[in-house]
């Protein structure tokens, strides 16, 4: 079997990130809860691969904390999607036509129309900016997106002959969603899902950005990218890095979810917005 | 179709009422008083007290609500806290910084995105398919905010071709309005042309693989004409949804953008509200922005109609 | 020769009524241009006269007599006399009156009017500082007549009327032709709001505006004063910004520990990283600049082992752990950072919150829910906020409430100065709070304009004596 | 002087041969049938006749339509030839239209292609082509959408568009095979009528050799991408020297054994049963609609008997079917089994369930393509209440698998490795593994080849021998549904119209559908007999 180019290029260029999030749990250049003022805003050396930031903190050691960060917030969001939305779309594809499908659906439009960022504002106005709540608000918004992609797989499978097969074996929707529309419904998921891990990531990166992501001392590309905002004409490195760093991680794991696409169906077809 | 349209607008009618309700009681959780924001850290309780009452703030919840939704029927949306005016009045100008400026990052989208899919589907796998999809790639990782301060520093700073923010207003001339928000539309736009002009051409690819399609050749269309006649038209329904929901998002997502070019926008006017607690803007603002959502899709849903005749008659 | 400004400011005011709110902006605006008091402040922090022409005071300091102006009018026409006087007066004073410093006028017992341009107010007790007092934007002189609009049509007595304010974007002012003073020298002012730190720079980069008062990004002050375009000012406030300890909540009620903080803390650092070296160090609560501040910041040196050995004492070896509550400013947001890492180093965790304003004032300012946090108090002579155990720090010292008591009594300069000196230095040995610095208030203009407020006594964009080259 | 001549044409994608060496011809009026079994090449000999072969497809040989080489006329060339020297239809009439666009401008298109002419004069004879393959204005206007029309409407509507120009040379490649019988003969009928008014050349692909029989003036057979033998239809009927054309007919015309029904004892007692389905609303206020799918249905189906169900597509069969086997509740009527009701109080009866199977039409969409065979035919085990566990079970598997002429070992295979006939032996297995009393085939054998479907069909006469089988045969294929069942009913629009032994119903129908359905399909001429109507 060849793999998709994407697939090689966007795998690697996620691994450097996922990697040096990793390695920062035993080890990272430097201790980024050090403040040295006066190295401040160091150009790239030697001593420092990215330069130092507005605090002398080394800004590689920063990235490799930050990576955590975004990953660990999009990750656990997809998880919250994943893991509401996809039962949900489940049963609303079960109970196909009935009311509670489209209570379902009618929620799902209901949650799309909320603007996303003023109600992650308003969340983290009610319970506090922070990282967890990033997470929640990032996933409150990923739930109709699973919802509706697996309703939408679901269904093309109801109609399926060996749906009616396993119906006719007397099983139970419950049992034939999980037995059997699930497990093939997994690639779209998991394509989706590495889809929506990106966008949590850029969308980490915005809350973090007006400061309602992370809060320091956790490093946060967002935040980084927002303290820097002023710098960009004195020290652009500090500016440039968190927001290549963004870029390079959100463009591995797009790449990496279209040549899983190609990989694993090439059929699919996921939503991006 | 009068069938559809009308089932379409009664769960609409009751899509706002739920989203009414939703607002009104995160709104109300939100920890913080406009009265003691108001008046600062040397304020006396009394004062807080009297200027709580002034506002209307001591009411039950079920009467502000009613207040609320009785007010918001008979089109008054009560008056800001803190700046002391009308909010429909608020809303009435900032809604022209906003709808303009998420038209027409919409439009710059639709029009990069369009020839863009298109040229790439009808060159699949060839060089001229990958750069553009290399570039939509690039576009769809890019954060907003970012390219928007690269944008700034670049056409603002280095260039001076563009004022670095702010809003003209309308009344120097359409001209003029267009220039100041040219670079936030071009911030909004880039990413949601890339994500638009990807789906553009995987819709296209799909209808190209369509027995009708074959039947085009058939007849002696060439590919390119058998593309433009008879898959574009096709391809337009995932693109239409993508777009419904792209303005919606211009429209409130605008937030960040509005700050970094410090437009007079709904967005703005809904951070500074909330950061105000000024509650009543904020409820209402909302809800404005999930009534324009609401009405979009529906508007999209109707689109749909219009450009694919499968669903006038069947409902 | 230019005879209009653009002046751009961090936050807009959220209406225009300097006596019905606490918003600076409020005051920026409005504030000398549109409003004028009794007395006035100058760049310097002095007080002057203002449409009162001259005062006199009873013997036993109860009674002030105003000689207002002859000839003053307000901008709609109507004249301003001594029955405006008492009425902005009462109305501040009142028992529904919803102004943000009622406590100026606390004191007041009773205003009359003698004649139109001669107004009486009657005190309670002496107070030395009632003309200081009166110079506040709160207590500036509105007219019964336009009082209903005031929020968003201001009708005030200054020499620059309202003209138009479209609302997130900017405000326009033009010259009052019937000034009764000197005459502003520009025929209109624009001012603009731009918070975002980056857009600030970039609208002065572009000359979009020509006038920044309180640039938020000091960083970017040395790119300003390097190109001959623009100047740099750097003025003075009044805001002494502390990392206030709640004083009631263990382990800060140990005066052990407060100490510990205090010597854990790098002021010199924190300047230099949250603000790029701009700020004056202080030790006490109080405004270097004054004639009456004492230099305690050798009470609270920087001196870690000193801070682990005192913690060591106080029963923390291992240190212990609190919250650090942020409201929005720069120096709050980016001095508690480093703040919390040099805490860190002493053993002292501190779990950051970012908060906004509004969720400060009622969690941490209002319901004392907090352990650290960090604030600027930029109101003028603000020492006598110790002597209330129940303000957000809760500091509680009988010995502290009778020197201020005294003060107020006293209206002599050398005992005043030395009861002053006497309470920065009970303060500063309780280690009630961490005190940092004087807060710095950049401005960045076009080059060649003249006439600006160099300092910030209160907040003030006063643009009477504004000049373009 | 030949119309179209394919000399020695190969053709190989990404380096796969697929065609190797397939020369045929066809003069002006001529009908040429192309059949073979499924894969043999048939649609891609077509495609690269029409010059719209893969691109990654590499040729050899020459493709001469009136003497232009169509594998050496470049892209532009070819463009202003089809439609307008050549023209094809294809199979499925259902997705051929452009969903978006009207049949009056779909079809006026290949005109105004070909042709600079004005937009209305285009339209007129767009209008006179629809109304010539019978689709008149006034019943079919211009601005209909293809949503609009039936299947054989729209396949009308395609072959309206592809002779719109009047080429010389029109492919069909499979045009009637997604159309029931009845609609099927009108279609041909058309083509027929065509190739002899305009004096076209008809390359026409089918499976079906009744068709082929029946239509074409001249055959070819092909196999793996070779082209085994050709000619004319009574010479090669008469000879068939080539043994896969003989075995092809064979298996066409294939007929089973079945051992005698036992005595009658009622299984399956149905007893007016009507199912309706809902509509939207058709106006705002109006009521809604419902359409009849089956309307007072009565029959008994005995123990042991073989009962076929014929009937044209949308009729109502699937729907019985589902009603049958308890996936849905009927409005009225009642459907027992053995004496007990399918459906108790809104529960289907899960003890009757246990005793009926189904195998579906799709060999592919019947599995879920992630479990083992094992695990897939023993999915009915879920209605038992004490399913075999460990060796119990494997030897159940076992069994089931011997019984349909598999392996056992075969329990550890995906299903993606069986081919569409092994999947159907698959299907049974699962089907037969309760030992239900009775199994619905719904459509079980109508996606197979021929070849396929013989042995399908010899299995489940042997499976009759064996054990006493009572079935539901449901099919559009009376041929098939002739030789596999003892007793037919015909359904038509939701109701049973005539019923009884199958011989019977077959060489003396009494209602009048039933003799249309009859007539409408294509007889596969009697092959021991040579005869040949000219
Ligand atoms: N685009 C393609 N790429 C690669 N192989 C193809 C392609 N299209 C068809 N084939 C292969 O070419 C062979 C011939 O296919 P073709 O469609 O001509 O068969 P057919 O005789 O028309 O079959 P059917 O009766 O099922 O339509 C098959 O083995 C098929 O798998
Ligand atoms: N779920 C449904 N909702 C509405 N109408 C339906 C539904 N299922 C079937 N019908 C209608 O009921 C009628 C009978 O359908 P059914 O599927 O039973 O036909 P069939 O005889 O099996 O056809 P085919 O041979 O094409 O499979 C059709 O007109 C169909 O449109
Ligand atoms: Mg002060
Ligand atoms: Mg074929």
């Amino acid at each position: 079997m060849r793999w998709p180019r994407s697939l090689v290029v966007g795998a690697i260029l996620s691994l450097v990130f996922l990697g040096g999030a990793a390695l920062s749990f035993v080890w990272t250049p430097y201790d980024i809860e050090l403040l040295d003022i006066p190295a401040k805003l160091q150009s790239p050396s030697l001593a420092h691969p990215l330069g130092t930031d507005q605090l002398g903190r080394d800004i590689l050691s920063m990235i490799m904390m930050g990576a955590r960060t975004s990953i660990a917030v999009a990750l656990l969001a997809v998880g919250i999607g994943m893991g509401l939305g996809v039962p949900l779309g489940l049963l609303a594809a079960a109970r196909r036509g009935s009311l509670l499908d489209e209570a379902i659906m009618r929620g799902n439009d209901l949650i799309f129309a909320f603007p996303s960022l003023v109600i992650a504002i308003l969340i983290t106005a009610v319970f506090g900016a922070g990282a967890m709540n990033a997470i929640i608000a990032i996933g409150i918004f990923n739930i109709p997106v699973f919802a509706r992609l697996t309703r939408g797989g679901a269904l093309s499978f109801w109609s399926r002959e060996f749906i009616l097969a396993a119906r006719v074996s007397g099983k139970s929707p419950a049992r034939i969603s999980v037995e059997h529309i699930l497990p093939n419904i997994a690639n779209l998921m998991i394509v989706q899902g590495t889809i929506q891990f990106s966008l949590g990531i850029l969308a980490e990166a915005a809350l973090s950005y007006i400061g309602l992501g992370a809060q320091p001392p956790t490093a946060s590309w967002g935040r980084m990218l927002a303290d820097a905002q002023t710098l960009a004409s004195i020290a652009p490195h500090v500016a440039l890095v968190p927001g290549l760093a963004i870029v390079f991680m959100v463009l591995g794991l797009n790449l990496m979810g279209d040549g899983l696409r190609d990989l694993l169906d090439p059929r699919i077809r996921v939503t991006r917005t | 179709m009068i069938r559809y349209t009308l089932g379409r607008l009664v769960s609409l009618g009751l899509s706002l009422v739920v989203a009414s309700l939703v607002i009104f009681a995160v709104v109300e959780v939100v920890p913080g008083d406009p009265a003691a924001y108001m008046l600062g850290v040397n304020a006396r309780p009394d004062t807080v007290a009297a200027l709580r009452a002034e506002l209307g703030l001591d009411g039950t919840v079920q009467e502000r609500y009613l207040g609320w939704v009785t007010g918001m029927l008979q089109g008054d949306f009560g008056v800001s806290y803190t700046y002391r005016t009308p909010v429909s009045e608020m809303i009435g100008d900032r809604i022209w910084v906003s709808l303009p400026l998420a038209l027409y990052a919409l439009s710059l989208s639709v029009l990069i995105a369009f020839p863009a899919g298109i040229y790439a589907a009808s060159r699949r796998g060839r060089p001229g398919d990958i750069g553009v999809m290399g570039a939509t790639q690039l576009g769809v990782a890019i954060p907003n905010f970012w390219f928007a301060m690269i944008l700034v520093l670049i056409f603002a700073i280095k260039l001076r071709w563009f004022s670095a923010g702010g809003f003209s207003g309308w009344d120097a001339g359409v001209w003029s309005g267009l220039k100041s928000l040219t670079l936030p539309a071009i911030a909004l736009a880039l990413p949601q042309a890339a994500i638009l002009a990807r789906v553009m051409r995987s819709s296209l690819l799909d209808m190209l693989g369509e027995d009708f399609i074959r039947t085009a050749r058939a007849k002696g269309l060439s590919r390119r004409q058998a593309l433009w006649r008879h898959a574009v038209r096709n391809a337009l329904i995932p693109v239409l949804t993508i777009i419904g929901l792209q303005f919606s998002f211009l429209l409130a997502g605008g937030i960040v953008i509005e700050q970094v070019f410090f437009l007079p926008g709904l967005g703005r006017l809904i951070f500074q509200a909330i950061s105000a607690r000024d509650l009543i803007v904020v409820e209402s603002v909302v809800m404005l922005l999930v009534f324009l959502v609401i009405v979009v899709n529906f508007a999209v849903d109707l689109a749909y109609a219009a450009v694919d005749p499968r669903l006038r008659t069947r409902a | 020769q230019t005879t209009d400004i653009n002046v751009a400011m961090q936050l807009e005011p959220p209406n225009l009524d300097p006596t019905g709110g606490a918003a600076q902006a409020i005051d920026s605006v409005v504030y000398s241009n549109i409003f004028e008091g009794l007395t006035r402040f100058m760049s310097d922090g002095s007080v002057v006269p203002g449409l009162a022409e001259s005062w006199e005071i009873s013997d036993d300091g109860l009674v002030y007599t105003f000689t207002l102006h002859d000839g003053v009018s307000f901008h709609d026409g109507t004249t301003m006399d001594a029955e405006d006087v008492k009425f902005s007066l009462d109305r501040a004073r009142a028992e529904d009156s919803t102004n943000a410093q009622k406590g100026l006028f606390a004191g007041i017992t009773d205003v009359t009017v003698i004649d139109p341009l001669t107004v009486q107010v009657t005190l309670d007790a002496p107070n030395g500082s009632f003309l200081f007092n009166m110079a506040w934007g709160d207590a500036v002189i509105v007219a019964p007549e336009s009082i209903d609009d005031i929020a968003s049509t201001p009708i005030g007595t200054g020499a620059f009327k309202f003209d138009s304010w479209v609302q997130g974007d900017r405000l326009t002012i033009t010259r009052n032709d019937d000034y009764w003073g000197t005459p502003a020298a520009l025929e209109s002012a624009t001012f603009r709001f731009i918070s975002d730190p980056t857009a600030a720079f970039a609208a002065m980069m572009a000359e979009d505006v020509d006038v920044y008062v309180g640039f938020p990004a000091p960083e970017n002050l040395p790119q300003f004063e390097a190109d001959p375009r623009f100047q740099v000012l750097v003025g003075n406030t009044e805001g002494e910004t502390i990392l206030a300890m709640n004083n009631k909540m263990p382990p800060f009620d140990n005066v052990l520990v407060r100490e510990a903080v205090a010597h854990a803390i790098d002021r010199q650092a924190i300047i230099d990283g949250a603000m790029y070296g701009l700020g004056t160090p202080i030790g006490t609560h109080f405004a270097p600049h004054n004639p009456d501040y004492v230099d305690l910041t050798g009470l609270s040196e920087y001196d870690p082992d000193r801070s682990r050995a005192l913690l060591a004492e106080a029963g923390l070896p291992d240190g212990f752990t609190t919250t650090l509550k942020l409201p929005p400013p720069s120096y709050a947001r980016r001095g508690g950072e480093i703040i919390a890492a040099q805490l860190r180093a002493v053993g002292i965790e501190t779990e950051i919150e970012n908060q906004e304003w509004a969720q400060w004032l009622e969690t941490t300012f209002g319901g004392k829910d907090f352990g650290l946090t960090i604030v600027s108090h930029t109101e003028p002579m603000d020492i006598g906020i110790y002597a209330n155990p129940d303000y957000y720090f809760q500091y509680d010292n009988p010995a502290f409430q009778e020197v201020m008591t005294t003060l107020e009594a006293t209206t002599d300069p050398a005992a005043r100065s030395d009861l002053l000196a006497q309470a920065q230095r009970i303060i500063a040995e309780d280690y009630v709070n961490g005190y940092l610095f004087e807060l710095a208030v950049p401005t960045v203009a076009r080059a060649g304009i003249e006439g600006l407020w160099l300092n910030q006594p209160t907040a003030a964009i006063d643009l009477t004596g504004v000049t373009w080259p | 002087m030949s119309l179209l001549s394919i000399e020695t044409l190969g053709l190989s994608i990404g380096g796969t041969g697929i065609l190797r060496d397939v020369s045929l011809t066809v003069a002006p009026g001529e009908i040429v049938a192309i059949t073979g079994e499924s894969g043999s090449g048939k649609s891609m000999t077509a495609l690269a006749t029409m010059g719209l072969a893969p691109d990654r497809a590499a040729t050899t040989g020459r493709i001469l339509l009136d003497g232009t080489d169509i594998l050496a006329t470049p892209e532009a060339q070819l463009c202003a030839m089809r439609g307008r020297e050549m023209g094809m239809v294809f199979q499925e009439p259902m997705t051929a239209l452009n969903p978006v666009q009207t049949i009056g401008a779909q079809v006026a298109e290949t005109i105004r292609i070909h042709e600079n002419i004005p937009k209305a004069q285009a339209r007129d004879r767009a209008r006179a082509m629809l109304t010539r393959v019978g689709l008149p204005e006034d019943r079919f206007p211009l601005s209909r959408y293809p949503h609009e029309l039936s299947g054989g409407q729209r396949q009308r509507v395609v072959i309206a568009m592809a002779i719109a120009l009047r080429p010389k040379l029109l492919i069909a490649d499979e045009p009637t095979t997604a159309l029931d019988v009845t609609t099927q003969a009108r279609i041909l009928d058309l083509l027929r009528g065509l190739t002899e008014e305009f004096g076209m050349g008809l390359l026409m692909i089918t499976h079906d050799l009744a068709v082929v029989a029946d239509m074409a003036d001249r055959i070819v057979v092909m196999q793996n991408g070779a082209v085994v033998e050709t000619g004319a239809t009574p010479d090669l009927l008469r000879e068939m020297r080539h043994p896969y054309t003989r075995a092809l007919f064979a298996a066409s015309a294939h007929a089973v054994d079945l051992p005698p029904a036992p005595a009658p004892a009622p299984l399956l007692e149905v007893r007016g049963v009507h199912r309706s389905y809902r509509r939207p609303r058709r106006s705002l206020f109006g009521p809604r609609p419902e359409i009849q799918a089956v309307r007072d249905v009565s029959f008994t189906l005995n123990r042991g008997e073989r009962l076929g169900l014929v009937g044209e597509s949308g009729c109502g069969k699937s729907t019985l079917t589902r009603a049958l086997l308890g996936l849905e509740p009927v409005q009225s009527g009642s459907i027992t089994l053995g004496g007990a009701p399918v459906w108790t109080d809104r529960h289907p009866n899960l003890a009757v369930r246990r005793q009926m199977q189904v195998v579906f039409q799709d060999p592919y969409g019947s599995f879920n393509p992630r479990h083992r065979v094992s695990r897939l035919i023993t999915e009915p085990f879920h209605l038992l209440p004490d399913p075999p566990q460990g060796a119990a079970r494997d030897r159940k598997v076992a069994e089931a698998l011997t019984a349909v002429g598999l392996a056992p070992k075969d329990a550890r295979k995906y299903i993606h490795e069986f081919s569409g006939g092994q999947r159907q032996r698959i299907a049974i297995a699962r089907a037969l593994i309760n030992d239900p009393a009775l199994i619905v085939f719904d459509e079980a054998v109508s996606a197979l080849d021929v070849s396929v479907r013989a042995q399908v069909l010899d299995l489940l006469a042997d499976l009759c021998r064996q054990r006493p089988l009572s079935y539901l045969f449901i099919s559009h294929d009376l041929s098939v549904v002739r030789t596999i069942t003892d007793k037919v009913m015909v359904m038509q629009a939701g109701e049973i119209v005539e019923q009884g032994p199958t011989e019977q119903v077959f060489s003396a129908p009494r209602h009048p559908y039933t003799k249309a359905l009859l007539a409408a399909a294509p007889q596969l001429p009697d092959l021991r007999t040579t005869a040949h109507a000219p």
